[in-house]
């Protein structure tokens, strides 16, 4: 016979100011199979956990139903609690008193009443749970890092320092992402790719990583410790092992007036091109859609001139698999927001250009060697003009959200501009300097005090070109809201950072979460905000919502280093909450039909047929059985399995019944 | 009578039982006549155990889990989704009032959702009455 | 063609007074092609600024009342060519359908039931779904000049109401200039305000407005101004000598409905379009 | 202290109850203002405006009801359009203009313009349309404005362009009021 114990919780006034815990505890007192009852005013405190401990030995508990927070909250705080005092784990449920209760209803008998149902229903349940072990399942040490850019380099580095096997995939021919292409960063205005371009060339020559860039990953199987990652190698159209990177092909190819990515358009590329000339790995990819003999069977000019028979035009895709531990997502941000705003002229005027295109312009690498010159006639700007939030903080034409990076990019494009030509007017439009960092303030401060950089407190409402000057028509409300007309050389847009559109569909490969703007979605805003929902699967860089380089770093280091925790166990311990078939004595075996219904609806393959063979070794039946280290404990074949023979630890059909009928016999 | 409703949800671990926790923590008020019952998936919820509440009293039933391709689980919902689909029909041939039964998507997210949804089943129903009928039909005692 | 399933037309006070060659052109194109011109039966002001401006119960009851006598008659589809009455119809429109209220004010005020149109077009959308396809195969005489198509504020607008997706940078009237054989020049004032219903109470800020308008266009190349708009038309051309004075500079760019405009690539004689009641002279 | 007073019967919820439009939503990034046509002209730029509704303080509402800038609006609905937060700035002009004649608060600068459309009204509402030479007749009679513009009348009269007589609509419109009470 159970002896359950029933501990209410009034997490200060949290609950109890809503619900009279007291009269809970009181109620639940005759509850079938409740042996003890009480209240407590923080009972995840210390003095709280030694009261269950205590109750647990006065009245050999054998059941303990917690009425408190969220059991996704201290679920786990209490089952080891039981488990020190000598009560299995799984003996534990809690009811969720404050998050599905006290918090969401006004005060009065009616939530009282609810919250008795509430512990009602888990007491039914507990009374049917079972004694669980923590299942063990080896762990593959290899991490599998998506996306190259500062994300995906420091923690490849981090993971692949300690000792332990990386595979880092990156979309683009060249890792580096969008730090590469940045000029100086703030707020210290360090050269960007002297900082990085170290660090690239070591993730190349790490003897613990495997570089595969033009890549993409097809998809992932299995779970925490045993994934299987299918990663699709583009084809580049060179053999790189033959290819030294000569760049004898990229000079010779004819077709030169592709807009080159990496200068963000304000410049040309050739077909067959690296991206920049710092790239890692420094070997060229052909581009098939711009390439002549791809796409009208004529030229084959790099292969004539290639030293080495390094092309291949014939080179079909790959699919490569590797058996994966764990993942970590830092395939970064995009910036987008141009065409939110037709009143802006971007495309139409030359001179309007965005953030990511004026770091081109400053920086030594690109395409004006680090002279600031407008795009349309190459003349420098003597009066330039920014504006912040084009795109982000708009819900009407925009994002809702504020992109975070771009008040501190806006100052710093601010400085550079002055910094380099000292006779010209730089403005900023802004609503906000959001500059809540280290040394960060202190930054755009510099900027107004030092390079007299003239903020204007307004958004600006037109640009327009008149007598090849842009007319930015904005207003000064601090001023009143006094309108502004600046004639502007040139202005730069502040654009939105947004998440890859291709975030959705990666996120369904990986069974992670994703929020309404397709930032992947850490599993708790404060407490893990490396990891995902899903086991095993982790987070680094502007991925999960706009971030900056200092930030991007700490949360690859943060990711890392949960991989090496899970690295530096051989196995792993996982919940038991599986399903498993029943199994009975000869001649019955299990009440298992042997349909396998459960087998074709189950999302992780955990289901396998057993044949029963008598003592001649002749099979006599064939049953399912599930292997508990695939087994997610979904209960999909639980819902399936007509006869009943399939069920699920922790959620078994006797108590999830016994719950929902505790709660409706309640008169 | 009419305010003494019982409706029962059977929400999934991942989405929309964390999606009320966060109706909680943004202290979204909603109505008290629903309780939620905690599933891995909705994949997991057996339509037999709904048949269930309604003979054992219940008079509405929320099944409320992730949104399509957010599952957990990849596909426990999409099987829960067609399996209802299904199941559907069979009790609408019984007769059984399928106004009842209100099937949502509500992500981890939707804490606003959840409060929405919760309101507009209650109002339906309040409006429908206890379900009386079905507890006479099943030759069940209404309690 | 069955009633309902043609447009009957909203002249309104403008186009039947002071820009009565609006309306004069738009029935000799439509003449010209075989379209019947249906008025609505026994119409009455829209109310234009003054009853939205001052009285709330006019500024309904105004607009709902043609609405009603439009839907009478058993019409679906109603023709608004002034950009004002439009904006405003529009805006009542959109009110009745999606507020119980407004329509039951609009039906207590007006001691009748209220009905609705289920469209509203503008001039730009009529032309281009109606007219422009009859004038295929049809030998037109080219209007070879430089355009500035100028929509004005009230004709793209109001926001989420209007049904045009660019309002910032809309095309109808520049397509159908183009197919006319002009050359529409790219400029920045296509739909800034000229100062609409201050024709008459703050010609000051109508010169300042308009000669904006003006100067853009006249530094463009423009040869002509094409609109759609009776406000528009006589704040630019009526206002010519205020807003020269303004400005301290000449203009000669006519001022064209974007109808008439039609009407002599369709070689329509110039009386029968009402050019000769333009202020500023169009040298055809 | 009443200013940014939150009551249940505040002037930001009078106005969305009456218009439908929050003006608590409006952030004040001064886009409207930039773009407004006629804001160099305007005591009160319309996000300015917005800013005295928004404190909910009796004096500062009154400050805005009595402002110019509120005649001065022409209703084009360029602050509309580029507003990030979709404030319909003109809805909100429509209904401080009305209580400011309710109120009897009408700023003097807005003299004219306000004789402008209640002559046209007043045209409207005899005739159902508009009688332009009558129009003219009455605003210049109530703004005073006697000489301007009869330069261009005879011209409009030779082009055709005005009516010597009114047109009427035949059914007689006539307002049923007290019809605010409607819900
Ligand atoms: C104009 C501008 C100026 C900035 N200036 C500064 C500054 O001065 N200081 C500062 O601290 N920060 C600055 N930042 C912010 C900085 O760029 C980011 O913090 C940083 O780039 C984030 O790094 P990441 O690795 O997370 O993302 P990214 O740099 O975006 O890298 C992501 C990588 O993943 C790859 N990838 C994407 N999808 C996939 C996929 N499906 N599979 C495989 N690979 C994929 C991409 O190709 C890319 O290489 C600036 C940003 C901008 C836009
Ligand atoms: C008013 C206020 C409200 C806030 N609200 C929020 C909020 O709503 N959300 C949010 O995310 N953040 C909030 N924060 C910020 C949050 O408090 C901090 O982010 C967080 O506490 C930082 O944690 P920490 O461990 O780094 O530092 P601390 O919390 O300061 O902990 C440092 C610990 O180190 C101990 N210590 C100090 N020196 C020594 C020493 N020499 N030897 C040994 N021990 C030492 C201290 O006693 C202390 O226990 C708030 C902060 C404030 C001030
Ligand atoms: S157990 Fe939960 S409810 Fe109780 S005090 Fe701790 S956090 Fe609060
Ligand atoms: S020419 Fe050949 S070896 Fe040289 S970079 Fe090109 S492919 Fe490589
Ligand atoms: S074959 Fe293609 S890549 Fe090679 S040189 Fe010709 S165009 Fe360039
Ligand atoms: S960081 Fe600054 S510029 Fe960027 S969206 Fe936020 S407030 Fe606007
Ligand atoms: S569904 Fe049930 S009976 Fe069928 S194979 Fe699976 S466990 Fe056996
Ligand atoms: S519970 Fe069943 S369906 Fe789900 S993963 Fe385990 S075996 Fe597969
Ligand atoms: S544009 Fe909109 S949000 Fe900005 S100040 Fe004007 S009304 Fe407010
Ligand atoms: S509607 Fe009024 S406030 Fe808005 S931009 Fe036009 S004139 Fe200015």
């Amino acid at each position: 016979m159970a002896r359950i114990g029933v501990f209410i919780c009034h997490c200060g006034e949290n609950i109890g100011g809503t619900v009279d815990c007291n009269k809970v505890a009181k109620s639940a007192e005759s509850f079938d199979g409740v042996v003890f009852s009480t209240d407590y005013k923080y009972m995840c405190s210390d003095p709280g956990q030694t009261l269950i401990k205590q109750a647990i030995a006065e009245h050999k508990l054998t059941g303990v139903v917690v009425g408190a927070c969220s059991p996704r909250m201290h679920e786990p705080t209490f089952r080891k609690t039981c488990s020190e005092a000598g009560v299995n784990g799984y003996m534990c449920e809690m009811a969720n008193l404050r998050e599905h209760c006290s918090w969401v209803h006004e005060k009065g008998e009616a939530t009282t009443n609810k919250a008795t149902d509430l512990v009602r229903m888990l007491v039914g349940k507990v009374k049917n749970n079972k004694p669980l072990s923590p299942i063990k399942v080896p762990v593959s040490k290899t991490a599998l890092v998506i996306g190259g850019g500062i994300a995906g380099i420091q923690t490849s580095l981090d993971i692949a320092n300690a000792g332990h096997k990386v595979v880092l995939i990156e979309k683009q021919p060249s890792i580096g992402g969008h730090m590469s292409q940045l000029s100086e960063t703030f707020p210290t205005l360090d050269c960007s790719q002297c900082i990085l371009t170290p660090r690239m060339v070591e993730v190349a020559q790490h003897p613990n990583i495997e570089l595969i860039t033009y890549a993409e990953l097809e998809s992932l199987d299995g779970f925490i410790g045993n994934f299987k990652a299918r990663i699709r190698k583009k084809a580049k159209s060179i053999d790189e092992k033959l290819c030294t990177g000569c760049g004898m092909c990229t000079t010779k190819c004819p077709t030169k007036k592709i807009p080159g990515e990496f200068n963000e358009k304000l410049g040309n590329r050739t077909a067959i091109y690296v991206p920049f000339p710092q790239a890692v790995p420094n070997k060229p990819v052909i581009d098939k859609n711009n390439c002549t003999y791809y796409q009208k069977g004529k030229c084959r000019i790099c292969e004539k001139f290639c030293p080495t028979q390094a092309i291949r035009f014939d080179q079909p895709d790959e699919i490569v698999e590797r058996s994966i531990g764990a993942v970590v997502v830092a395939t970064g941000f995009e910036v987008k927001g141009t065409d939110f705003f037709p009143e802006y002229g971007y495309g139409k005027y030359a001179d309007v250009i965005t953030g990511l295109q004026f770091e081109r312009l400053a920086s030594a690498s690109g395409p004006t060697l680090g002279e600031i010159r407008r795009p349309s006639d190459g003349k420098i700007p003597e009066k330039i003009v920014f504006l912040a939030c084009a795109g982000s903080r708009d819900p009407a034409k925009g994002i809702k959200y504020c992109s975070k990076i771009c008040c501190m990019y806006t100052a710093k494009h601010a400085m550079l501009y002055k910094h380099k030509v000292h006779h010209g007017d730089a403005y900023v439009f802004y609503m906000d300097i959001r500059a809540a960092g280290k040394m960060y303030d202190e930054f755009t401060r510099r900027a107004i005090e030092e390079d007299e950089v003239k903020y204007i407190r307004g958004r600006v409402s037109r640009i327009y070109e008149k007598n090849g000057k842009l007319i930015v028509k904005g207003a000064d409300t601090l001023l009143g809201a006094m309108p502004v007309e600046v004639e502007a050389d040139m202005v730069v847009l502040a654009t939105a950072s947004v998440a890859h559109n291709d975030a959705a569909d990666l996120a369904q490969k990986l069974h992670v979460s994703y929020d309404e703007n397709n930032f992947f979605v850490e599993a708790h805003p404060k407490l893990k905000p490396v990891e995902t929902n899903t086991a095993g699967i982790f987070l680094a860089g502007a991925c999960q919502s706009p971030r900056d380089i200092p930030e991007t770093v700490a949360m690859a280091s943060g990711a890392a280093s949960k991989i090496l925790g899970l690295f530096s166990q051989n196995e792993l311990t996982r919940e038991p909450v599986v399903a498993v078939v029943n199994r009975a004595a000869p001649p019955l075996f299990s009440t298992c039909a042997g349909c396998f219904m459960c087998q074709s609806v189950c999302p992780y393959q955990a289901i396998e047929k057993e044949e029963i063979k008598n003592r001649a070794g002749e099979t006599i039946k064939t049953v399912a059985k599930v292997n508990p280290g695939l087994c997610q404990g979904c209960g999909t074949c639980v819902a399936f399995c007509r006869s009943k023979s399939i069920d699920i630890q922790g959620f078994s059909n006797e108590q999830m019944v016994e719950e929902v009928f505790a709660l409706l016999n309640n008169d | 009578m009419e305010n003494n409703i019982k409706v029962v949800a059977f929400v999934c671990n991942w989405c929309t039982y964390a999606g009320a926790d966060l109706t909680g923590t943004s202290r979204i008020k909603y109505s008290s006549d629903v309780k939620i019952v905690r599933f891995p998936c909705t994949g997991r919820i057996d339509f037999m155990l709904l048949m269930k509440a309604f003979a054992e009293g219940a008079d509405g039933i929320i099944v409320s889990g992730c949104h399509p391709n957010d599952c957990h689980y990849t596909s426990g919902n999409f099987h829960a989704r067609r399996r209802w689909i299904v199941f559907k029909s069979v009790l609408e041939t019984f007769g059984i009032d399928t106004r009842r039964i209100q099937f949502s998507w509500v992500s981890a997210a939707e804490g606003a959702k959840w409060a929405e949804i919760v309101n507009t089943t209650v109002e339906r129903i309040k409006e429908l009455g206890p379900y009386t009928e079905y507890r006479e039909l099943a030759g069940v005692e209404a309690p | 063609m069955s009633k309902n399933m043609s447009v009957a037309v909203y002249p309104g006070c403008s186009l039947n007074g002071s820009s009565r060659e609006y309306m004069e052109s738009l029935r000799a194109v439509l003449n010209a092609l075989e379209i019947p011109v249906n008025e609505v039966d026994d119409w009455n002001c829209c109310g234009a600024s003054a009853a939205h401006n001052i009285d709330q119960d006019m500024a309904v009851a105004l607009p709902s009342r043609i609405l009603a006598q439009t839907a009478k008659d058993g019409y679906s589809n109603l023709l608004v060519p002034c950009a004002a009455c439009y904006n405003r119809l529009k805006h009542v429109q959109q009110e009745i359908k999606t507020s119980p209220e407004i329509r039951q004010k609009a039906s207590v005020l007006l001691n009748q039931e209220i009905n609705t149109p289920d469209t509203i077009v503008n001039i730009l959308e009529y032309l281009q779904s109606t007219v422009m396809p009859r004038l295929e195969g049809k030998t037109l005489k080219p209007v070879s000049k430089k355009v500035a198509c100028y929509y004005g504020c009230l004709l793209v607008r109001p926001k989420g109401i209007s049904d045009e997706k660019q309002i910032e940078d809309p095309q109808g009237m520049d397509q159908i200039m183009a197919s006319l054989g002009a050359e529409p020049v790219s400029w920045a004032f296509k739909t800034e305000c000229c100062g609409a219903g201050f024709s008459v109470s703050n010609t000051t800020t109508v010169a300042r407005l308009s000669s904006e308008i003006l100067i853009d266009a006249a530094d463009r190349g423009a040869e002509a101004i094409i609109v759609a708009c009776p406000m528009c038309h006589s704040n630019l051309d009526m206002r010519r000598r205020e807003i020269e004075k303004y400005s301290g500079r000449k203009f000669d760019i006519p001022v064209l409905y974007i109808t008439q405009a039609i009407g002599l690539a369709l070689g329509i004689p110039a009386k029968k379009l009402g050019l000769q009641r333009h202020f500023v002279p169009v040298k055809i | 202290m009443s200013h940014h007073s939150e009551t249940s019967n505040s002037f930001t919820k009078k106005l969305a109850a009456s218009t439908g439009v929050e003006i608590n939503r409006c952030y004040q990034c001064g886009k409207c203002s930039a773009g407004c046509p006629m804001s160099v002209e305007m005591d009160m730029p319309p996000s300015l405006v917005i800013r005295h509704l928004q404190t909910n303080d009796e004096k500062l509402v009154q400050k805005a009801v009595q402002s110019h800038a509120i005649w001065l609006c022409l209703s084009c609905e360029t602050c509309l359009c580029r507003c990030p937060m979709e404030i319909e700035t003109a809805k909100v002009m429509d209904y401080l203009r009305e209580e400011a004649l309710r109120t009897n608060q009408v700023n003097p600068k807005a003299r004219k313009i306000v004789a402008f459309h209640k002559s046209f009204l007043s045209s409207v509402k005899n005739n159902g349309r508009l009688f332009e030479i009558g129009l003219v007749l009455k605003y210049k009679l109530a703004s005073g404005d006697l000489l301007k513009d009869m330069v261009l009348a005879p011209s409009m009269f030779l082009k055709g362009k005005l009516h010597l007589w009114p047109e009427r609509v035949k059914t007689k419109i006539k307002l049923h009021k007290g019809s605010n009470t409607v819900h």
